[in-house]
């Protein structure tokens, strides 16, 4: 024990005006070094534009601020692409709804014996890694090809990380909590609401961050395939591609891109509302 | 091996009890006990012996692998030797959580809950979360959940082990106080010979791995017990063939 | 085809001979005027609507089975070695369904690629201006088809409007704009899901019309898919008055200037070899049948689908002289009409069509020789 | 307390011979029950293929018993499948390898700051919900149209539960666990190999099971946007479908259902190697 | 407020530290304590007045809001009031952690975790993992680790509450015997008075929440102690003292 390394450490207590400073430097982290790094991000993508990319392939990143101008700032181009938007947000929305609802539901049943897990455990795999572009006939013969087909699409893409992610949380119930609810005899219904959905909260929150972003991308792959009823933003991407409107391209996807992080924030927020009190995941 | 069980039995009861736990551990060993209503055991042994395994036997939660065991699952309670209190509950909610399940209604509950909070000194805490608390506290919170729930058998592992002296003594009162008024049949852990006299009707004695009843120690104190009794010869004397028994010697 | 490397496809037939070297100073010979290897993007996979190409090989052709590529001697009619190399490049699903545009603009190496009259008004009006130099196919063979016996009355897409019947297409192709912007279809009736899968078609037992290759989808359903196995029906959409020339050979504007001896040359060789392919496809078809196989894209064709293009391209008049006597040239005219219909349609599409593009802008006969003709 | 309800409790105790019973219920539940489903689900294919589907629509779900005939015993018709099958696995593992170490050393960055959380986040996401197809020419250049852009899909597709799920893992350390590094000083990295990493583990597993199936479906999308180089399982998809090749489409789409779930069976059965001795989610 | 603090401090010292938790409770107020190695400074106090907050303080893992807090954060050992195991290491590995942390050699680590193994009394479980311990045996498992890095300063948060009598007895004792040996700075919590009489060089005496120090109890016994001492009147006394401290009484 050297006298250096106990003054080093003598510390003195953080100074009142301290609590100010505090909440200053975390606004500066919490949205200050975010910002830089998208500028980061932007000042990379010029650098491809101007830089990487001759004027005649531009047209593969287009200027950042001309796919605004022409896809945002023109008001028949912003109305074109927000209207497909608001659909495919619509079915994604709708998609996620269902894959929330069953995944958990699947989620719970396998949880509650592990031959059920094993039962049913391959068909989430096969739903999940089966491609959607083989089963296209035949579901557009049951379900049409429109609101119904595309929604099953989306619940498809999107479905199967809420399943592991519920039944992870399930399965990480503490055994001594099990216990305390096993010794009152709890009937299952009440075990589930008030001991295994709480629990296993926080793990159905990754899933739901992950399947925020997959619910966008099941839409759009949805739109693809089933184009009947009103274009969304997958059939505006493929249009755009098919005319080489780069710039509107390009805005559809960020547009996507922005809807998909729009809803992986909800479930951010509505995590740190719901488990933050509680469970470190919840605190971004 | 049927070992017949009186049909009048209530409380509790090990009938030449074993258990192994899967992983080839013996924890018990033919253990007979017989805990009735009004009776108040008390159980103390080495760290390991299979004391909280018998708590368990005893809660159904685990299983015994030889002879028998009859309980009356019923309104039971269980201080486990762990705090097990939920993390998204508040102390307050925590400490309702059994009345819930059973189905209580709100005003019911909230009398409880705050009697319970009372007695066990987390007045002033109701709001805060598990990880907001002590290590005393936590278990003080999780002792005021069994409090709730008036048991018919009552199962106690080590409830007061994180608690100073006086919450504890403060809390050995208050629980004869109940154990007197209803009678419960109380299984009862601890490691403090004093608290294991004070409180029981017989004390307990396990020998270390796998857990036998080494001696069967009778407390002929009538209830309600004064404090002072203590520091009476009896007790000292009590406590004294506990702590004998406990280590190994014959007495 | 494995290891991704190349294989020589053999004296075996396969390709036409390479009979001897053009002389230096005959018209044929392109090693002064053309660069050592000269690149054509095709717009998909080989088929024998792309026959003037594959016709052009000789003999000692290269097949790059990892990039889906073709090289080999550039011959002119003769069968003589105009003393460059020619590579072919499959497109579509080769290429991730890029444009030929897009791609021609990406590498420069290519020097010209398929581009129709129709795409070629949308790069225009996407600041990738690309000006065709030949046309070796006069009508599109793009048509919509239809189950005669589910619809026996149904004779030209006007009576599949009045009938309203569901047209399944390929999202994005202007061809429908065009059908829908003047009323030929009704939007509402049409369905932008075709994705090449004849599995819908069938599944509804015909009750849909679907866009389709008039030189290829009949002879398809007909003979190769089983679960139909019936004649089709169909209209040539061209017959509505979408005359665009399709798969005209195209390349950035920019570069038609500097291009120009070779175009000069090579053009001509180009319009003698779509007439050759027409008169005698044995050993093209053959090759393309083989390139299908080699490449190995999840395409199929088979020589019966090959005999039954060339067939109907002549037939159909798909490859002809069109209104005078010369194969290959375009019509002007015809490409002005085109754009004067286009462009406002496209500009409401949100493609910004220039309001003055005129059909020089998209189309030269300058390099055409007048003199070739069926 | 009435008499009753002690004799009802009154258990005798698990026999000997239990033991063996025991084990003979567990296989029965292990191999016999989810067998038992999936002879189920067949008998609900067979029923739609013959009840439900008219003849002329039975190529939307061809007799199960054609498929296996057709696909897999015609020497020829195997071999194309399992080497284009075997193809589409080389690309799959890869890809999924390049996703879990990215993906992990991803977490692992943006657990080790909240404003690195909130900065990298939205763009794991955004990678996440984009549509491949508008980036096909973007990607066809920079990498080609072959393998590495293939597996670049896969990696796209795959890589977000890698991330999400290992973030999670690694903010569930409990606090006291990292005291106990912090406190002995330990450096960042052995706190990571040490601490880390094995208690995220359980949570990169559900993470893994996920990216299984993902990985699959990446290969298969990569396969059909990007075609140079050797052909994989999605072409051959793509090859039945325009031929109505029914029996040999749905061969393939059984495959590479098999292949999502070999993939995951791996990881479910690594995890249980790995995790299995100390967290519930482990022993299935 | 700049205290200073002495150039040749090492051990550990607070000048009237205060610490606060964001949630507004304030955990201790004013302590003014000096621990060095030498000496050995137990704490008691009620459940929840701020004894393992002050252990939190000392080992750096809390931040205090008020006063001085200065320590040799080198070679630091705590046992925490909760065992905190790894649960994916085995009771071997656990007890080696803080060795390997500090890089020792394969062999050296054997050595040192076997003995510690050995004088907590786990000998035979050493490949079992936390969950099939029980509570006590994991307690004993986190004492063990603690003693296989000779610590400069070593915290102690109630380490042997867990344990019955006999097995505590025993630890006391080997953690005297080692405490002679090393000459640490220790910082003892317990609830035990006779076990915080027998060990220490001082007791401190806190008060209920805010935690500040209400009495300092010096113990004039040389090491090594005899176990006898405690059944002698003067360690009867200084227990008196302390009992009558911590229930509020002047003396
Ligand atoms: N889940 C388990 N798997 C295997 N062995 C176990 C398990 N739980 C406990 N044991 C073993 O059973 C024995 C008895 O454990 P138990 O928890 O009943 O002891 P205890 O008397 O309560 O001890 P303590 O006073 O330390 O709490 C111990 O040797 C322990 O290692
Ligand atoms: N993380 C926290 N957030 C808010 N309050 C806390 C936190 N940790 C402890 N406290 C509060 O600080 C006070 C002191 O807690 P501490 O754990 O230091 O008590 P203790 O003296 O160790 O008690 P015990 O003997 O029960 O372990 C308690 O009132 C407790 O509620
Ligand atoms: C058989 C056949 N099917 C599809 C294409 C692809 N394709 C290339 S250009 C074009 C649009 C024509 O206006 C289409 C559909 C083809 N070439 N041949
Ligand atoms: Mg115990
Ligand atoms: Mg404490």
């Amino acid at each position: 024990m050297s006298t250096d390394t106990v003054k080093a450490v003598s510390v003195a207590p953080p100074a009142v005006k301290s609590a100010r400073a505090r909440r200053k430097n975390s606004y500066l982290a919490d949205f200050g070094l975010p910002l830089a790094v998208l500028a980061l991000i932007i000042g990379f993508a010029y650098f491809v534009t101007y830089v990487v990319l001759s004027e005649d392939r531009r047209f593969l990143l287009p200027p950042l601020h001309e796919v605004i101008r022409v896809s945002f700032l023109d008001a028949d181009n912003r109305a074109q692409i927000l209207e497909a938007l608001w659909r495919t947000t619509v079915i994604a929305m709708v998609g996620l709804f269902f894959s929330v609802a069953l995944g958990m539901v699947f989620a719970v049943v396998m949880a509650s014996a592990r031959w059920l897990e094993r039962s049913l455990f391959p068909y989430a795999v096969v739903l999940q890694a089966i491609p959607i572009l083989a089963l296209v006939p035949l579901m557009g013969f049951w379900f049409g090809f429109g609101f119904t087909a595309r929604v099953i699409v989306c619940v498809i893409c999107s479905i199967f990380p809420i399943i592991a992610n519920t039944l992870f949380g399930l399965q990480s119930v503490e055994p001594g909590h099990r216990d305390l609810f096993r010794l009152r005899g709890a009937k299952p219904g009440v075990v589930l609401s008030k001991l295994l959905i709480p629990a296993a909260l926080p793990s159905v929150f990754t899933g739901l961050r992950i399947s925020a972003g997959a619910s966008v991308i099941g839409a759009i792959v949805g739109d693809t395939y089933f184009r009947q009823g009103e274009p969304g933003i997958g059939i505006l991407i493929d249009l755009f591609r098919s005319r080489l409107q780069s710039e509107q391209l390009f805005g559809a996807i960020i547009a996507s891109s922005l809807l998909g992080i729009v809803v992986f924030a909800f479930f951010t927020w509505l995590s740190r509302r719901l488990v933050g009190h509680w469970h470190a995941s919840g605190r971004l | 091996m049927a070992v017949a069980i009186p049909e009048t039995a209530a409380g509790l009861r090990f009938v030449s009890t074993g258990m192994e736990y899967p992983d080839g551990t013996v924890a018990l060993e033919g253990v007979d006990l017989d805990v009735r209503p009004g009776q108040f055991v008390s159980v103390v042994g080495p760290s390991g012996c299979g004391k909280s395994t018998l708590l368990r036997l005893a809660s159904r939660l685990e299983h015994h692998t030889s002879g028998e065991v009859a309980v009356d699952p019923h309104a039971l309670a269980y201080v486990f030797q762990d705090a097990t209190l939920l993390p998204w509950r508040s102390v307050k909610k925590n400490v309702a959580l059994f009345c819930e399940l059973r189905g209580d209604g709100k005003a019911d509950i909230a009398r409880r809950v705050q009697e319970a909070i009372d007695l066990v000194g987390l007045t002033g805490f109701e709001n805060h979360y598990p990880h907001q608390l002590s290590g005393g506290m936590r278990m003080r919170a999780s002792v005021a959940r069994c409090l709730t729930v008036d048991p018919g058998v009552f199962l106690f592992d080590e409830p007061f082990g994180a608690l100073d002296e006086i919450s504890r003594q403060k809390l050995n009162d208050d629980l004869q106080t109940l154990f007197h008024a209803q009678k419960f049949a109380a299984l009862f852990v601890t490691h403090s010979i004093a608290e294991a006299v004070y409180l029981s009707t017989e004390v307990v004695v396990m020998s270390g791995r796998p857990g036998r009843i080494l001696d069967r120690v009778p407390v002929p104190f009538a209830y309600p017990r004064d404090p002072q009794i203590r520091y009476s010869e009896e007790f000292a004397h009590l406590c004294a063939r506990v702590s004998q028994s406990l280590a190994g010697k014959e007495h | 085809a494995c290891g991704g490397g190349s294989s020589d496809a053999g004296s075996d037939g396969q390709g036409v001979q390479v009979a001897a070297s053009a002389a230096a100073d005959s018209a044929s010979y392109l090693a002064d005027a053309c660069p050592a290897t000269v690149v054509m993007q095709a717009d998909w996979n080989p088929e024998s609507e792309h026959g003037a190409l594959y016709q052009m090989l000789g003999g000692d052709v290269k097949i790059d089975t990892d990039k889906k590529r073709v090289t080999g001697t550039l011959v002119d009619t003769e069968g003589n070695d105009t003393g460059v190399k020619l590579e072919i490049r499959a497109g579509g699903p080769a290429i991730g369904y890029d444009s030929v545009t897009n791609q021609m603009y990406t590498d420069p190496d290519i020097m010209m690629g398929y581009v129709s009259t129709d795409d070629a008004m949308i790069a225009a009006g996407t600041k990738q201006p690309v000006t065709a130099v030949v046309a070796p196919t006069e009508i599109s063979p793009t048509s919509i088809m239809w189950d005669p016996e589910t619809y026996p009355d149904v004779k030209t897409i006007a009576d599949v409007k009045k009938a309203g019947i569901k047209v399944r297409y390929t999202n994005g192709l202007a061809y429908m704009d065009y059908l829908t912007s003047t009323g030929k279809l009704s939007a509402d009736q049409v369905d932008g899901s075709y994705d090449g899968s004849p599995g819908n078609f069938v599944a509804d037992a015909g009750k849909a019309a679907q866009q389709g290759y008039a030189s290829a989808e009949p002879y398809l359903y007909k003979n190769e898919i089983s679960q139909w196995g019936k004649e089709l029906a169909y209209d040539l959409v061209a017959n509505s008055g979408y005359q665009i020339y399709v798969q005209a050979l195209s390349m950035p504007s920019e570069k038609v200037a500097e291009n120009s001896a070779c175009l000069k040359k090579l053009v001509p060789i180009i319009q003698a070899a779509q007439i050759d392919f027409l008169n005698d496809p044995a050993d093209a078809n053959a090759l393309i049948v083989k390139l299908v196989e080699e490449y190995d894209t999840g395409w199929q064709y088979s020589a019966g689908v090959a005999d039954y293009s060339v067939k109907t391209q002549k037939d159909l008049g798909i490859v002809s002289n069109g209104p005078d006597s010369t194969l290959g040239n375009m019509d002007m005219d015809r490409v002005q009409k085109l754009i004067d219909e286009m462009q406002p349609i496209l500009s409401g599409k949100g493609v910004d069509v220039p309001a003055d593009l005129k059909a020089e802008d998209i189309a030269t006969n300058e390099f055409v020789d007048m003199s070739i003709g069926l």
